[in-house]
């Protein structure tokens, strides 16, 4: 639907406005009475509240489009676009364009969802919270737009952009080692877009257009490299963003040294990215690639499954565990598109969403543990559940959605990608259902070594959840977390909108692949 | 029936765990924030004292459970008044992707029926038991949190119509497991026992995983009525089709299998009992509802659900026939050398349920489902019984027990009617059910029928020996409560439990003594046949010789272990300790006959997580990350190393002009 | 002239210029290498004057042989004995390899390049030439080449004068940062961390189930 | 004739000036009027660039063929006399430690840069050596201009280097000039036309010659040796200017004579590969030599030698004909944004180094981040924009470039350009690490704020207006590369 | 046989790599300066040679070439000895490879 004036744009610009004013603002401030309670150290960070209220903003935008939204109509929505280079002699023209359809509108939302929460899970950052927010606001827009952009040059723009936040959030607010984990990140990102670049260029240069929606494989007929090898070129920066095995080493540094804020849109949003773009892109501009590279791909899945899981059980720092599982619940991600088939992608992209929702709460509460018991060893933690109850519930429950339990999130994507996987990718189906086993086993064993057995005196004084943003961040995510598992259609309509046509195409070409190799 | 109802009877018993749940929340935060709790004015105080009083946890559940009791009453009488035949009532879409489509609907037939009044009976009657066994437990409404979710779930699972839903309502009543398991969280035994059990209970739920993905990939339907008709129309050619459906008679089979997988894992068949003695560290109504009553016998449930898919393919039906008798016999054995009660009974659960099992496999679909309602009802007797004496013995080993018959009288008798209707005594319910399942597999398969025999006897002896241990000879004092924990202040002086635990136990052997009749002229058959895709009337087996067979041997085995107890010394004076038989076969018998050793600390402890995860995981950090990061030092030391070829002399930088400037020329003229 | 007057000239002129190269090679001393590259900038003119390019012989004496060596010699005259001399730097060896490379290519293409060479009368009165064309059509290099003199005018004057009034700019932690390669402290972040070896490996055995 | 003086009006007001200047020195104390009138000399050549932009001189030749006024030239014009002013603006503390040199300073970088803006135009052999030489000589004294050790160090091996390169690229041009019997380009790419072949070997000796001379120039490598030394001796400014002017110069002379004179099909071929390998080179070479530098202007004088291999990309590009438009428009393009670019960080460097006493080591700027939070981001900004990240100049100056090597072909150069950018990324993000995370040192922890002076304000300003327009907004930029390269390809 | 354009090419080759090894192995810096000085003579020659053996408005403009490198090349020397004294100054030597105080 078209709403006649550019709220997609207002939408992903809305953070780097905020940026402004928090830039121009004071940072700190003794408070005014009504704010008193709410401000740690009686001061008030106008910084946070200010991120606060332009990340509501932002989601309310999202809500609103969310719920205009047409769900009767497929292809993009909320459409803005205008020539932003037309250099016709050489032909390099790049459009300043930007929509939604169903398959991007959840991820846009859960972007400016978890953006909230991480606003609200930083609230005690006192270091240098002016920069601070301003750069959380910045990833924000940076994800906003790769989940929006039409144009490859803009998305790869939005990709790119998303990674001085990233380093200068990881390395300032990080702990441990966040120099080197952020360094990393940064490296095997630009390796990835390296290729990927590379990739666009060739479709672009065949296609003559950067613009998504005109790109048709069969131009690509004219590329200069076999279309398998842009497709291998993109899908190297996808998996390494995804991640999947071996590309993944990357991914637990970060989340092991980023602050928990970081940690949490990285799980929630920024590993959706990878995932986005192989619908999005590879499935989209190149299906009868990927219809022959199915297999690999369900392989490549199947085994980060089960790989990620095994080593996770192996981990003793809480984040690191988590961070390890997202390595094996993305795989799923793999071997959902693998199957080629409405069902499977469906799965795909609601283990996107859910993913994003469970694995960013369980950052959320290692996060909220962490502040209190400043470890994240779980050798060092016993009985916690005697002490910090409340969080103990959020973190089983976090952990039991993580872990695939029915009437909750996960395991809506995780049966519907089996359900849909299964027919054509028997064999990496079969492997990954050890997956759930393991998952099952990982969360368990790690629970009741941190908030089960005996109490432990070390811990009598720690505070439970006692603020108010830490009540609203459990709740919110609770919330959710159980709405998509109990009604899943409210996101997986969306979903199998955006993906159907995918799908469509990815069968067409399938389809005429092997009838000319019938003919031939 | 109209179909609200039975979402009503689902929504019931939610609606109670959302009240309890709150209570318990509301109890962490009233301790966290002294804010959270602030005076009323005087005429609301009381009303808020009531509501944030534990009782809001409890009275509500039992209350829902109540309702729902007398709910499923009536259905079950209309589903009488139907022969048991399915109502018509359409599913409710809860979403598509793609060809994939998940409903929510129920089926009510008279299996349903029977399993709802049996869930719903119990749990209302080990809620009021509970209400005195949790009197003053610091996470009473926590419990009742649990067990609300609990009965949720498990009526969930019998009402649904697709093997989805099943499988859904299936995990979350494996979750609650897990939570009532742990409930006691600070005790490591109980958080181990609590993933124990999730753990293998899942092994099994993989195949049950399998199973459903296998079907829907090959038919394309979750049905449940859809495939057991498909199931029933048999085979031609190796070719299951039936309306539109089609499946090849392998993948029937391996469907079978995979849900044979499930019920082992939920129904503690071996190889996968073991997490199952290891579950009694939850509290005993816990025990009593979900480890004897009703869980454990969801995997009976299963497999009398897909009687027919079971039955399209032999090697199911004799694999589950086999591993039941089995289990039924190794069960009973294990059983006899136990020395706490609890694990008695757990381990005559286990053998029950094989019973259940094995009729299944012989073909005895009815029986299972007679058995396994009476068995809910004397076995959630017995481990209420057992939590009674616990109550006032702050203990479950009979070693510390005795003579308690004299202080606790009602828990006596009520736990003796058990025993015996366990035992297969005329005219308990368990004798009939019992029968009939003997019956059916002496019809079927005699060798089946030997095991189930043995098993029979033995049953006869544990319990008596259970009895004696507990009730007769003089009392043993007991133990003190551990610290921190509330329990009988003075253990030495063993006294009668609340009524609020007593009633439950009175009713409940009343329902024990009688349930047993509904057999007669096979209507309960009829009802439960009318699940079936072809139904037909139920009739009333009788076999002298099997009655007279299995009552003597059971009194002979009853007798024999009474003896034995009592002339214990004399029996040690041979030189035999009391508790057994032959010593070596008592060291195999207590270690569990090293099945958990196998299964735990070799295969998941040493060769999974000491050898194939350690290995992967240096793998993960030395090769594909090493990898990486050698690249990387490399690089540096490339460039540390490269720095020194500008080594600052005018000379170089003019030669590598033109050695530079040649090197192109050359490879032009060249090529 | 003669042919064989020719072959003598140019033979002779030639084994000049090549000589008194040669010389500047081997020669120990500097001043003397200049020397010898006046002989051979003598021979160039000579030949020069075979090529019957009169006027560029002139000028070649006029600058060559009279303004830079003489330059030269000045320059070296200003820097003490101990500066004179002409040694080799030890990169030789793979000097001369490129040289080589070099010679082979340039006589190569000077041997085998068909230059359609045409012999016409030589110009004649070429001063006159010359001149016209550099203000002619060779007007703007011609002032530039003027701009370029006085550039280079001004650059040498201000390099080479004392200027006592200057501010030395580099501080003495330049050397350091130049050479210090690897004083980079180890926080540094391009610096990976010693790899953890069995990160998430070496693990305390609890019950797994 | 008088028409012609007019075309060449750019450059000679920069002559002039230049000269007045080297009078004015000796009677005006003031620095400021000195600046000022460098200043305004390059401001009107910019502007006279303009004019004759509008008045529709294009295309017209001068001198009897020596100098075209084109598109093409104009756009380097402009942009070297940008890169003047700026050098200009940014050397106040360069003049307040020579006082007494300040008329030769500022005129040999008003002569060096009509120097290069002659280069951008000139059309023959004769006309491209004197220009060269124009600036190589004002350049070497720059280079040296304080003279102390490594400043004295470093112009020495620039020049002696660069003798010697100028001797080959002679050597290079006689065998042209003997080969085609001329010394004009067109003349030359006739004859080249005609009977070309048969000749290849002494041609391709030539242009190897040739790039050999236009390659140290632009400091290509294997002929980049010079480049890190003379930056590092060099004062500040010069730096910079070097960093961009005489890059930017090479390059145009280096399109217009390999695609004007030997844009020849049967050569074009091989021109495509010989770029495309020292494309290679000099990345690899420019970004490992790069990382373990500790001093920030010679880090910088090496990521230069990268970029110019990055450049290199584009003209390997141009030889294939679907993309020599592109590749050309893709270098102009390139080129200014990494002018703006690499000016505004050696403006922030040289602030730095003015507070720091002169020091250029990259651990002084720890903390940086909290005393001038503004500097320090325009400083991240600009080395974020050299890494090739949104939303920046360079950024789309590399998409750009890599779109015409994929579009002639030369993916793989696309794709090892792009991992260059990797590579480069360790260590471009030193600085920014060391500003915005490292805690300063105890003793300067209370340093004070750089205090810019107005120029250099108003120089910053500009440049860092010039990065973000250039990377939110290419557009422009992109159509006025367009029609400049057609200037040269058609 | 007539001495033709080739000999003279080849003498100036020769003068060329001469000069060249002069400039690459010479420690001083007035050496390498001279040896540029050889080089750019070959150049001369070569130009010259050709300007001899080519139409007349040929001859012209490469003869007018010459002049021009000539007097580029007393410019180059000029600043190159200024910039030889600088160092010395500054030094206290002229050799080349003494002078590496900027490497790495």
């Amino acid at each position: 639907m078209d709403p006649g004036f550019p709220v997609l744009s207002l939408l992903i610009f809305l953070p780097l406005l905020g940026v402004l004013l928090i830039a121009l603002l004071p940072g700190k401030h003794t408070p005014t009475d009504w704010l008193v309670q709410n401000a740690p150290g009686n001061q008030v960070d106008y910084p946070k509240w200010l991120a606060l209220g332009i990340s509501l903003g932002t989601l309310l935008i999202a809500l609103v489009m969310f719920i205009l939204f047409d769900r009767s109509v497929a292809g993009f929505q909320f459409v803005d676009e205008f020539d932003w280079i037309s250099a016709e002699a050489v032909g390099f023209n790049v459009a300043y364009a930007f929509g939604v359809d169903g398959l991007s509108m959840p991820l846009v939302f859960l972007t400016a969802f978890l953006t909230v929460v991480a606003v609200l899970v930083s609230w005690r950052v006192d270091l240098r919270t002016k920069e601070y927010f301003a750069w959380l606001l910045v990833l924000e827009t940076s994800v906003l737009g790769v989940f929006t952009s039409l144009d490859l040059i803009f998305f790869f723009l939005f990709w790119e952009l998303e990674l001085i936040p990233m380093f200068l959030l990881i390395s300032i607010w990080g702990s441990g080692n966040r120099n080197y984990s952020a360094l990393k990140f940064v490296l095997y990102t630009i390796f990835g877009s390296a290729f990927m670049l590379a990739g666009f260029l060739a479709l672009g240069v065949a296609a003559d257009t950067f613009d998504i929606r005109e790109i048709r494989h069969d131009a690509l007929a004219a590329a200069f490299l076999p279309a398998p090898a842009i497709f291998a070129f993109i899908l190297i920066a996808f998996a390494i963003k995804l991640p999947v095995a071996p590309l993944h080493t990357w991914l637990p540094d970060a989340h092991t040294d980023a602050p928990t804020a970081v940690s949490v849109l990285l799980a929630g949003v920024l590993l959706k990215m990878g995932g986005y773009g192989i619908l999005r892109l590879l499935f989209t501009l190149m299906p009868d690639v990927a219809a022959d590279a199915d297999l690999a791909l369900a392989i490549i899945g199947a085994v980060s499954i089960v790989y990620g899981a095994v080593i996770t059980i192996r981990q003793t720092d809480l984040k690191r565990l988590i961070a390890y599982s997202s390595v094996s619940h993305m795989g799923f991600v793999l071997l959902g598109v693998s199957a080629l088939g409405t069902t499977g992608m469906s799965g795909a992209a609601m283990q996107l969403v859910t993913h994003g929702l469970i694995t960013g709460m369980l950052f959320v509460m290692v996060g909220l543990v962490y502040d209190r018991t400043h470890t994240r060893q779980i050798a060092d933690m016993r009985g916690l559940a005697h002490y910090i109850p409340l969080l103990g519930i959020g973190m089983v429950f976090a952990g039991l959605a993580g872990l695939g339990l029915p009437a909750l999130a996960g395991f809506v994507a995780e049966i519907t990608i089996f359900l849909g996987a299964f027919g054509s990718q028997t064999a990496p189906v079969s492997i990954a259902l050890l997956g759930v086993l393991l998952a099952a086993a990982y969360i368990l064993w790690a629970l009741q070594r941190t908030f089960f057995g005996p109490k432990d005196e070390k811990w009598a004084h720690l505070p439970d959840a006692n603020h108010w943003s830490e009540y609203t961040i459990i709740i919110a995510l609770t919330a959710l977390i159980v709405l998509l598992g109990v009604y899943p259609s409210i996101v997986m309509d969306l979903l199998e909108m955006g993906v159907a046509p995918i799908a469509a195409t990815v069968e067409a070409a399938a389809a005429s692949a092997s009838s000319v190799a019938g003919g031939g | 029936m109209p179909e609200t109802i039975f979402w009503v009877i689902l929504f019931l018993p939610l609606t109670a765990f959302a009240l309890a749940g709150l209570s318990a929340l509301n109890q962490n935060l009233q301790r966290q924030l002294p804010a959270w709790n602030p005076r009323y004015p005087g005429a609301l105080q009381p009303l808020a004292d009531q509501l944030r009083g534990p009782r809001l946890a409890s009275t509500p559940l039992i209350i829902a459970l109540a309702v729902a009791f007398a709910l499923a009453l009536i259905n079950l009488i209309d589903s009488i008044g139907l022969r048991g035949l399915p109502l018509e009532i359409g599913a409710h879409q809860l979403f598509t992707a793609g060809d994939l489509t998940v409903n929510l609907g129920v089926r009510i037939d008279g299996l349903t029926s029977v399993m709802l009044v049996v869930v719903t009976g119990v749990s209302l009657l080990v809620q009021i038991y509970s209400t005195g066994y949790m009197d003053g437990d610091h996470g009473y409404r926590r419990y009742f949190a649990f067990m609300a979710l609990f009965t949720t779930s498990m009526l969930g699972l019998v009402l649904a119509d697709n093997l989805l839903m099943l499988f859904a309502f299936w995990e979350l009543v494996g979750l609650t497991s897990y939570l009532l398991i742990g409930f006691w969280f600070h005790r490591p035994a109980a958080a181990a026992a609590a993933k124990k059990a999730f753990l293998v209970t899942r092994l099994g739920d993989l195949g049950m995983l399998a199973a459903m993905i296998l079907i829907y990939s090959r038919t394309g339907t979750l049905e449940i009525a859809a495939i057991n008709e498909l199931a029933e129309h048999g085979a031609e050619a190796g070719m299951f089709a039936f309306n539109g459906l089609m499946i090849g008679q392998t993948a029937m089979t391996l469907f079978g299998l995979g849900l044979i997988a499930g019920a082992v894992g939920k129904s503690a068949q071996f190889p996968l009992h073991i997490w199952l003695p290891d579950a009694m560290e939850g509290p005993t109504p816990v025990s009593a509802l979900v480890h004897s009553a009703t869980m454990v016998a969801a995997g009976v449930y299963l497999l009398a659900r897909f009687f027919p898919v079971i039955h399209a393919s032999s090697t199911a039906s004799d694999l589950i026939a086999w591993i039941g008798a089995g289990t039924a016999l190794g069960a009973a054995i294990l059983a006899l050398v136990q020395v706490d009660i609890k694990r008695v009974l757990a381990y005559s659960t286990i053998s029950q349920l094989a019973y259940m099992m094995f009729a299944i496999g012989v073909g005895g679909y009815a029986a299972a489902v007679f058995h396994l309602m009476t068995h809910a009802f004397f076995k959630a007797l017995l481990f209420l019984g057992s939590g009674s004496v616990n109550h006032s013995t702050n203990t479950f080993d009979m070693r510390k027990m005795g003579g308690l018959r004299l202080a606790m009288p009602i828990t006596f008798l009520t736990f003796m009617l058990g025993t015996l209707s366990l035992a297969g005594i005329f005219p308990l319910s368990g004798f009939w059910s019992k029968d009939e399942i003997l019956i059916e597999a002496w019809d079927h398969n005699k060798g089946v029928f030997v095991l189930g025999l043995l098993a029979a006897g033995l049953t006869a002896a544990y319990m008596v020996r259970a009895i004696y241990m507990t009730f007769f000879g003089e009392y043993r004092g007991g133990e003190e409560a551990a610290p921190g924990e509330h329990g009988n202040p003075d253990p030495s002086h063993p006294h009668e439990s609340p009524r609020s635990m007593t009633t439950p136990l009175i009713i409940l052997s009343v329902i024990a003594f009688i349930s047993g009749f509904l057999t007669f002229g096979g209507e309960f058959q009829t009802w439960v046949y009318g699940a079936l895709p072809e139904p037909h009337a139920g009739k009333f087996h009788w076999s002298w010789g099997i009655f007279l067979g299995s009552t003597a041997l059971a009194l002979v085995a009853g007798g024999a272990a009474f003896m034995f107890m009592h002339h214990r010394d004399r029996v040690r004076s041979w030189g035999i300790d009391g508790s057994s038989t032959i010593p070596a076969a008592q060291r195999f018998a207590t270690n569990l006959f090293y099945l958990d050793a196998l299964g735990e600390n070799l295969l998941a402890r040493r060769l999974f997580y000491g050898g194939i995860a350690r290995v992967t995981a240096w793998f993960d950090a030395a090769v594909v990350d090493g990898i990486v990061n050698h690249a990387w030092r490399g690089g540096l030391t490339v460039a540390s190393t490269a720095r020194f070829v500008q080594n600052g002399w005018v000379q170089a930088g003019a030669i590598s002009i033109g050695l530079g400037g040649m090197i192109i020329w050359i490879a032009v003229v060249l090529f | 002239m003669s042919d064989f007057g020719f072959h003598l000239a140019f033979w002779s002129l030639a084994a000049m210029t090549l000589g008194g190269a040669s010389m500047i090679l081997i020669s120990r001393n500097l001043i003397h290498a200049v020397i010898w590259l006046v002989m051979s900038m003598l021979g160039i003119a000579g030949l020069y004057l075979t090529l019957s390019a009169d006027f560029i012989a002139v000028v070649q004496v006029l600058i060559y042989v009279g303004a830079i060596s003489v330059l030269m010699l000045f320059a070296i005259m200003l820097t003490p004995r101990a500066e004179r001399d002409n040694a080799q730097t030890k990169a030789t060896v793979p000097a001369g390899l490129v040289v080589l490379l070099v010679l082979i290519a340039t006589l190569w293409v000077a041997i085998d390049t068909d230059w359609g060479t045409v012999r016409e009368a030589a110009l004649t009165e070429q001063a006159r030439l010359i001149g016209e064309s550099l203000i002619r059509h060779y007007i703007l290099p011609f002032e530039i080449g003027a701009v370029l003199l006085t550039a280079a005018l001004v650059g040498a004057i201000a390099l080479a004068r004392q200027d006592d009034e200057d501010v030395a700019v580099h501080t003495a932690s330049l050397q350091a940062e130049l050479d210090g390669v690897d004083s980079t402290d180890p926080a540094d972040v391009i610096d990976p961390p010693i790899p953890s070896g069995t990160s998430g490996a070496a693990r305390t055995d609890q019950d797994v189930l | 004739m008088l028409s012609d003086v007019n075309l060449l009006g750019p450059e000679l007001v920069l002559l002039v000036v230049g000269a007045f200047l080297l009078i004015a020195d000796l009677f005006v104390a003031q620095r400021r009027i000195l600046m000022g009138l460098a200043v305004g000399a390059l401001l009107g050549s910019i502007i006279y660039s303009a004019v004759l932009l509008s008045e529709g001189h294009i295309g017209n030749q001068a001198f009897g063929g020596v100098l075209v006024v084109d598109k093409f030239a104009i756009f380097f014009q402009i942009l070297l006399a940008g890169a003047a002013m700026a050098a200009v603006l940014v050397s106040t503390e360069t003049l307040q430690r020579t006082p007494s040199r300040r008329g030769e300073y500022l005129a040999l970088i008003l002569f060096s840069t009509a120097g290069l803006q002659l280069l951008a135009g000139s059309r023959d052999l004769i006309m491209i050596f004197i220009a060269l030489e124009l600036t190589a000589i004002s350049q070497y004294v720059l280079v040296g201009f304080h003279k102390d050790r490594w400043g004295s160090e470093g112009s020495l091996k620039y020049l002696l280097t660069g003798a010697i390169a100028s001797a080959v690229l002679l050597y290079g041009m006689a065998l042209l000039v003997g080969l085609s019997g001329s010394t004009n380009l067109l003349e030359i790419a006739n004859f080249i036309a005609w009977q070309g072949d048969g000749r290849q070997d002494a041609l391709m000796l030539a242009a190897v010659f040739l790039i050999v001379g236009f390659g140290f120039k632009a400091a290509v490598a294997p002929f980049q040796m010079w480049a890190p030394d003379a930056y590092t001796g060099a004062p500040t400014p010069i730096a910079a200017y070097l960093s961009v002017a005489s890059k930017a110069a090479a390059f145009a002379i280096l399109i217009r004579v390999f695609f004007e004179a030997l844009g020849d099909d049967l050569l074009a071929e091989h021109w495509k590969t010989i770029f495309a390998v020292l494309a290679t080179i000099s990345m690899f070479v420019g970004n490992f030599f790069a990382i373990r530098q500790n001093n920030i202007k010679r880090m910088l004088a090496y990521s230069s030698i990268a970029q110019a291999g990055t450049l290199l990309i584009g003209l390997a590009a141009i030889s294939a004909d679907r993309s020599e438009l592109l590749g050309a428009s893709g270098i102009l393009f390139y080129l200014a944004g990494y002018t703006v670019t690499n000016l505004a960080a050696f403006t922030v460097i040289i602030l730095v180094a003015n507070q720091r006493g002169g020091s250029y080591d990259i651990r002084q700027y720890a903390g940086l981040g909290k005393r001038s939070p503004w500097l320090a981001l325009v400083l991240a900004l600009a080395l974020i924009s050299l890494i090739g990240l949104p939303p920046t100049a360079v950024f789309f100056g590399k998409i750009y470039l890599f779109e015409t090597a994929v579009q002639s072909g030369l993916a793989w150069l696309a794709v090892v350009g792009a991992v260059n950018t990797l590579i480069s990324a360790a260590y471009y993000l030193r600085p920014v690490k060391a500003m915005f995370i490292d805690a300063a040192a105890e003793d300067e922890a209370d340093a004070p704020a750089l205090r810019p002076s107005n120029s250099v304000l108003a120089t910053l300003s500009l440049v860092t207006a010039g990065v973000l327009v250039i990377g939110l907004h290419p557009g422009l930029l992109i159509n006025a590369a367009e029609a400049a390269v057609a200037a040269v390809f058609s | 046989m007539t001495i033709g354009l080739e000999h003279y090419l080849v003498l100036g080759a020769i003068l060329f790599a001469i000069g060249l090894f002069i400039a690459l192995s010479k420690k001083n810096a007035v050496g390498v300066l001279i040896g540029v000085e050889l080089m750019l003579n070959a150049v001369n020659l070569t130009l010259v040679a050709f300007s001899r053996f080519s139409p007349a408005e040929i001859a012209l403009s490469t003869q007018v070439f010459v002049v021009f490198i000539i007097a580029v090349a007393a410019a180059e020397v000029a600043v190159g000895l200024a910039l030889a004294l600088v160092v010395y100054r500054n030094r206290q030597t002229i050799s080349v490879d003494r002078t590496t105080l900027l490497k790495g």
